[in-house]
């Protein structure tokens, strides 16, 4: 018995090392500047992020998961928003600490990211080819000839039809899907260790949406690469994730694996926001919506950040703020009551 | 938002736009309290008194015809308000009606905007000075000349924003509920339109200062007696080796005043809808 | 692209159309006989018989104006009051002048207004940024004259460094280095719409800036000044040009002042004379010609437009 | 339930020429909706579905003539809309009345609340006087969740979900008889969204008023719609009552769209949790 406990207590160590975090977020505030004062809008966020894991990021409007994302890509820099506290460790080295110099070598390499807009999110006066190959030359010391052979195999690779006529195209040549496509070859040009998808298909049909959400963890599958996907669509998390962090106001409220979440839901808010959604497989007649509205960021609040809106609230929600708290292993919860409600 | 607001919103943090702001003022109480401020008449000729430095009693010192140019800088100032003001009038309210007509009913609008756009073609100082030559040199058909020559431009950046706003969703919404053409226009359309105006006005009123001077300094504009800067820059400019102030004083006037207003219709811009800010043609 | 550009000088044609209605009704709007005008005060009844039976003026109006145009689609302007030789004439004695001082205009605006611009708007919202955009705000609110007069003062009546008025053609004694003639009237000349420039520059940028694109390109770890230039700049050149045609009716504005103040024997101050003079043929036939030059050059900056935005098709 | 459908579209199409900035190329027709035929009968919801680009939202805009139709009949109580006049049609407005999307865009923003909702109350001279109209305001503020006291208020001052609010008690203060909401939901966040929805649903039970739900979304089509129409390209490819179509689809495309959504694992506690 001593024996088979020492080896299990082994093994686990030996996996604790091999699935050491590509990337740890520790207490992360970031506060937007308004008129004279620091406004926060992410609040004491931690996070970590195993390799070849697939972590969803989840809230509505203004939770503070977009800003999140951008702060871990470093761009954020130069506007009204700031960083007051807390790291960021990407591949052992604090992101925060670094000089923009050395910063700007991870971003487009190690750590690439694609955003909402399709649409604009493309330089509208260069063909997709030279954009695809500023990036790799930025990074690899290649041949222009080099580097537009890697942008073919690349656009072939995100499935663009005839990649050689494609290459020469201008982003509004493009339809909106195919934009997405190339914006992921950009990403994945220099085989990022971590690619960043800030609701990258929430502008795309729900066919189009399919097929690129099919595409990045295709790709996944081939690379290897972790992925950070924001979204405020609980489908599009269930389908992808195989963790979840649910935001509202700035915190992480829940955070869990992606089977373990759907199975026990332990924040009144991811249950309103699951109950909100009307089911395309059942018929509902009516939607228990969660009353009220989302606290604009200027709007000062005591104690727990759901209290006014939630249907349980007891006088010490409105006093203290609750900390994330392991429900269960892998189940964090930000709820004074998780286990009793 | 209430007007104190407002103010306070557009100067917050903006000491330049401030400042001129103050200036304008400045200029506004030279020009309605010209007769109590200036100490002589502007238009007194005192031939021993000619070519004055500045001192004392004359603090700009005096031109060729030793009047007092203190005085008629101070009187210059009333004109400079009555160019600004009369031409914005002019050119808003011609400019304006045509760009907001033209747009909203728009097989109308396609054949006069063909026509601004060719009298857009017209350089503004020689249409200014064409027209001149027609009529005869006074002020009011100075006003009426530059309010003409910028309602072109004026036209143009109202057709531009009344295009936009004719495809708002809730124009849309007011089309279903039944309001009428008039109602649109009027209720709909141009309340949205009035601080874009008055930013324009501010411009239009900046320009019109140099085109101004420049039609007096080309002998096309005001009559020789009034007192106007560009008079008094356009008069003594063959003095400016003898008597530099002569033309230093009208001169730091016009500059001023003219980047003052520059500086609040700009300060007012970044106040605006941001859909309009790049219709705004300005500095 | 030739076809597009085809179509399009066909196009100018009924913007000419008008303009040139317009040009011929404003004769016919002065108050008097039309023949009288044109041959000015010193005329005796007979020169103005003759000549109002040599144009017509006996004729309905719009007989007069098919008649005007046909001559002026053969290149006959009719002839100076003033000069007594063709109009056109008079245009290409002026036309060098004009042409050198637009020239090196040109040059400064963009030597000026394009760095500037850039500098402003990368820093903005900092010291640099208030100093030029101010600076600039500052040069456009200057009288034109107000700046030559003193430009004159200080560097030709001072310094003694440039002649203050006056420009020998190239061709004369001096040849090229007659240019230093046309220094300070073309920096007067620069200075305001070099300012404005700066402007659009500095507006266009922090524009685009705010683009979804660029933050595209800073995510790929490009260099803050790359995506600056590639990708910032690039794309404000496409407001900028789409802005410069209009700029040119300004800069003819001020040519006629400058070229006023510093005795410039070119088409601004020929224009300003003969309005003095009610020199009418030679105002026609320069407003004419100012109006072809700057469709012409609104339909280049098309072109170019055309070539800075692909998603403008020529087609 | 009345014999005659409120609404019957017959072959409607709407094509738009686009222009090209020179004006002698030949201009192009897209056929945006491309012969369609539907119907709604009195209280009714008839949901429109389909992708962006396919035309769902031309027809909406085509049945309240802020788009001018080309070929088709549209007959709204048996009398055809489409071809009468903007005068003509004025006193019809009242009945066919239409929710926008944008919550932000839809309302002007210089006018005050009480102010947009005056408006069509005396266009259509249902109130006499001002007073009366404020009372009639207070109540309709009142059915769609919102406080009487916002009444002076600039909808600036409003989130999203109330805007959209102050939007359908505009539609419902003229009592209309047909209620077309183009996306009326999709700018609104999961949990505002499931609010409106509610109250949408509600309104028009409690009415009686026909609707044309057009939506991109199948989850909130299921939810608030009798009968579907799936549109693909201009035309519609398949109309059935809701069970049918989402739970035995024939259309290959319909099945297609069916096929991508995400599912959303259902949890009984989620449902359960508020009750």
């Amino acid at each position: 018995m001593q024996c088979g406990t020492a080896l299990i207590l082994g093994l686990k160590t030996i996996l604790q090392v091999c699935s050491v975090a590509l990337l740890e977020l520790d207490n992360l505030n970031i506060a937007v500047a308004s008129k004279d004062k620091l406004l926060p809008v992410v609040h004491d966020c931690s996070l970590s992020l195993a390799e070849h894991e697939t972590l969803g990021i989840v809230g509505e409007s203004g939770c503070g998961k977009s800003l999140t994302a951008l702060a871990i890509m470093g761009l954020l820099e130069g506007s009204q928003v700031k960083i007051t506290s807390g790291s960021i460790v990407f591949d052992g080295q604090n992101l925060l600490e670094m000089k923009p110099s050395r910063r700007r070598l991870i971003m487009g390499d190690r750590m690439a990211m694609i955003f909402q807009e399709p649409m604009t999110s493309l330089n509208p006066v260069y063909r997709i080819g030279d954009q695809i190959i500023e990036v790799i030359r930025q990074h690899r010391r290649i041949s222009n000839q080099g580097a537009k052979q890697r942008a073919l195999e690349l656009l072939e690779l995100v499935k663009i039809p005839q990649p050689e006529d494609r290459i020469n195209s201008f982003p509004h040549q493009l339809s909106g899907g195919q934009r997405q496509r190339v914006m992921i070859a950009i990403a994945m040009a220099c085989d990022p260790a971590l690619l960043i998808a800030d609701e990258p298909t929430t502008a795309l049909d729900v066919t189009v949406q399919k097929e690129v959400l099919d595409l990045m963890l295709d790709l996944q599958q081939r690379t290897g690469t972790s992925i950070i996907l924001i979204s405020h669509d609980l489908g599009v998390i269930a389908e992808t994730c195989n963790e979840v962090a649910v935001m509202y106001r700035g915190r992480i409220i829940e955070k869990a694996r992606t089977r373990q979440l759907f199975s026990h839901m332990a924040h009144p808010y991811t249950r309103g926001l699951l109950a909100s959604i009307p089911s395309v497989v059942t018929d509902t007649d009516w939607l228990e919506a969660i009353p009220g509205r989302v606290p604009t960021i200027d709007e000062q609040l005591s104690g727990c950040a759901f209290h006014p809106r939630c249907a349980h609230t007891k006088t010490s929600c409105s006093q203290t703020e609750p900390p994330l708290i392991e429900v269960q292993e892998h189940h964090a919860v930000r709820c004074h009551f998780a286990g009793e409600i | 938002m209430t007007v104190r607001a407002t103010i306070y919103s557009i100067f917050r943090g903006r000491k330049l736009a401030t400042f001129g702001a103050l200036w304008l003022c400045v200029i506004a109480i030279a020009a309605i309290g010209a007769q109590f401020i200036a100490p002589f008449d502007p238009l007194e000729i005192d031939p021993i008194a000619r070519l004055t430095e500045p001192g004392l009693p004359y603090l700009f010192g005096t031109d060729h015809f030793g009047r007092d140019t203190f005085s008629r800088a101070v009187y210059g100032a009333r004109m400079a308000l009555i160019i600004g003001f009369g031409s914005v009038i002019v050119a808003l309210v011609c400019g304006g009606l045509i760009g907001l007509l033209s747009a909203y009913f728009s097989t109308l609008g396609h054949f006069l905007m063909r026509i601004i756009d060719v009298l857009m073609a017209f350089p503004a100082l020689l249409l200014a000075l064409v027209l001149m030559t027609l009529l005869e040199r006074s002020v009011l058909n100075t006003v009426i000349v530059i309010g003409i020559v910028y309602a072109t431009t004026t036209a143009r950046i109202f057709f531009g924003m009344t295009l936009k706003l004719k495809n708002e969703v809730f124009i849309d919404a007011a089309r279903c509920s039944g309001a009428s053409h008039s109602s649109i226009l009027f209720k709909h359309i141009l309340p949205n339109l009035w601080s874009p105006l008055l930013v324009q006005a501010s411009f239009i009123f900046a320009f019109a200062q140099l085109q101004a001077a420049a039609l007096d300094f080309l002998g096309l504009g005001l009559p020789p007696e009034v007192a106007s800067w560009g008079n008094m820059l356009a008069e003594e400019k063959i003095y400016i080796t003898r008597a530099p102030w002569l033309l230093m004083f009208p001169g730091a006037l016009i500059i001023l005043s003219v980047f003052s207003m520059n500086l609040v219709g700009d300060a007012m811009r970044d106040s605006i809808d941001p859909r309009f800010k790049n219709d705004i043609a300005g500095v | 692209m030739l076809g597009y550009t085809v179509k399009r000088l066909l196009t100018l044609i009924p913007t000419l159309l008008i303009a040139s209605i317009l040009i011929f009704l404003f004769i016919h709007l002065i108050p008097g006989d039309p023949a009288a005008i044109l041959l000015g005060d010193s005329a005796t009844p007979e020169d103005i018989a003759a000549l109002s039976a040599q144009m017509g003026f006996d004729k309905p109006l719009w007989q007069q104006y098919l008649l005007w145009i046909k001559n002026v689609l053969h290149g006959d302007f009719g002839n100076s009051v003033f000069f007594k030789t063709p109009v056109l004439d008079v245009i290409a004695d002026g036309a060098e002048t004009s042409i050198f001082l637009a020239l090196m205009t040109m040059f400064w605006i963009v030597l000026f207004g394009i760095p500037i611009g850039i500098l402003s708007a990368s820093f903005h919202g900092g010291w640099i940024d208030q100093i030029t955009s101010g600076g600039a705000m500052l040069f456009a609110s200057i009288p034109t004259f107000w700046l030559g007069l003193y430009l004159i003062l200080i560097f030709s009546v001072g310094l003694g460094w440039f002649p203050s008025s006056g420009f020998p053609s190239i061709s004369d004694d001096g040849g090229l280095t007659n240019l230093r003639y046309l220094i300070l009237p073309s920096l007067t000349l620069a200075a305001p719409n070099a300012a404005l420039i700066v402007r659009l520059v500095r507006a266009s940028m922090l524009d685009v800036s705010r683009e979804d694109h660029v933050r595209t390109a800073r995510s790929k770890g490009l260099h803050p000044a790359r995506v600056s230039i590639k990708h910032v700049f690039r794309n404000a050149l496409i407001a900028v040009a789409a802005a410069f045609g209009f700029t040119f009716a300004a800069l003819v504005s001020e040519a006629v002042v400058t070229e006023t103040v510093f005795s410039l024997p070119g088409i601004g101050r020929l224009v300003v004379q003969s309005i003095l003079r009610r020199d009418y043929p030679v105002i026609q036939g320069v407003i004419l010609f100012i109006v072809l030059l700057y469709l012409v050059i609104n339909l280049l900056v098309d072109l170019a437009y055309a070539r800075l935005d692909p998603r403008v098709s020529l087609q | 339930m009345a014999d005659q459908p409120l609404l019957e579209v017959k072959n409607l199409s709407t094509h738009f020429k686009t222009k090209s900035s020179a004006s002698f190329t030949a201009r192009t027709v897209v056929k945006a909706v491309d012969d369609i035929s539907f119907h709604i009968n009195p209280g009714e919801v008839l949901s429109l579905v389909g992708e962006s680009g396919c035309g769902k939202t031309t027809v909406g805009r085509t049945l309240t003539k802020l788009t001018q139709h080309s070929i088709g009949k549209a007959l709204f109580r048996g009398q055809d809309i489409l071809p009468m006049s903007q005068a003509q049609f004025r006193p019809l407005r009242r009945e066919i009345q239409m929710i926008f999307q944008d919550p932000f865009a839809s309302l002007n923003p210089r006018l005050t609340i009480q102010q947009t909702l005056a408006e069509p109350l005396f266009i259509h001279k249902l109130v006499s006087s001002r007073d009366a109209a404020i009372q009639h305001i207070k109540e309709i503020l009142e059915k769609v969740g919102l406080d009487a006291s916002i009444m002076k208020r600039h909808p600036h001052e409003f989130s999203g979900g109330q805007r959209q609010r102050i939007g359908i008690a505009r539609v419902m203060i003229v009592q209309p008889q047909l209620v077309i909401a183009d996306e009326a939901v999709s700018a609104l966040d999961v949990s505002i969204q499931a609010q409106v929805l509610n109250l949408i649903k509600q309104l028009q039970r409690d009415n009686g008023i026909s609707m044309l739900f057009i939506s991109h979304d199948l989850g909130v089509v299921r939810h608030i719609s009798d009968r579907v129409a799936v549109m693909y390209q201009g035309k519609i490819v398949e109309t059935a009552n809701k069970h049918d179509i989402f739970d035995n689809p024939q259309h290959s495309y319909t099945k297609k769209l069916l096929a991508a959504i995400p599912k959303v694992p259902t949890y009984q506690g989620a449902l359960s949790h508020a009750t």
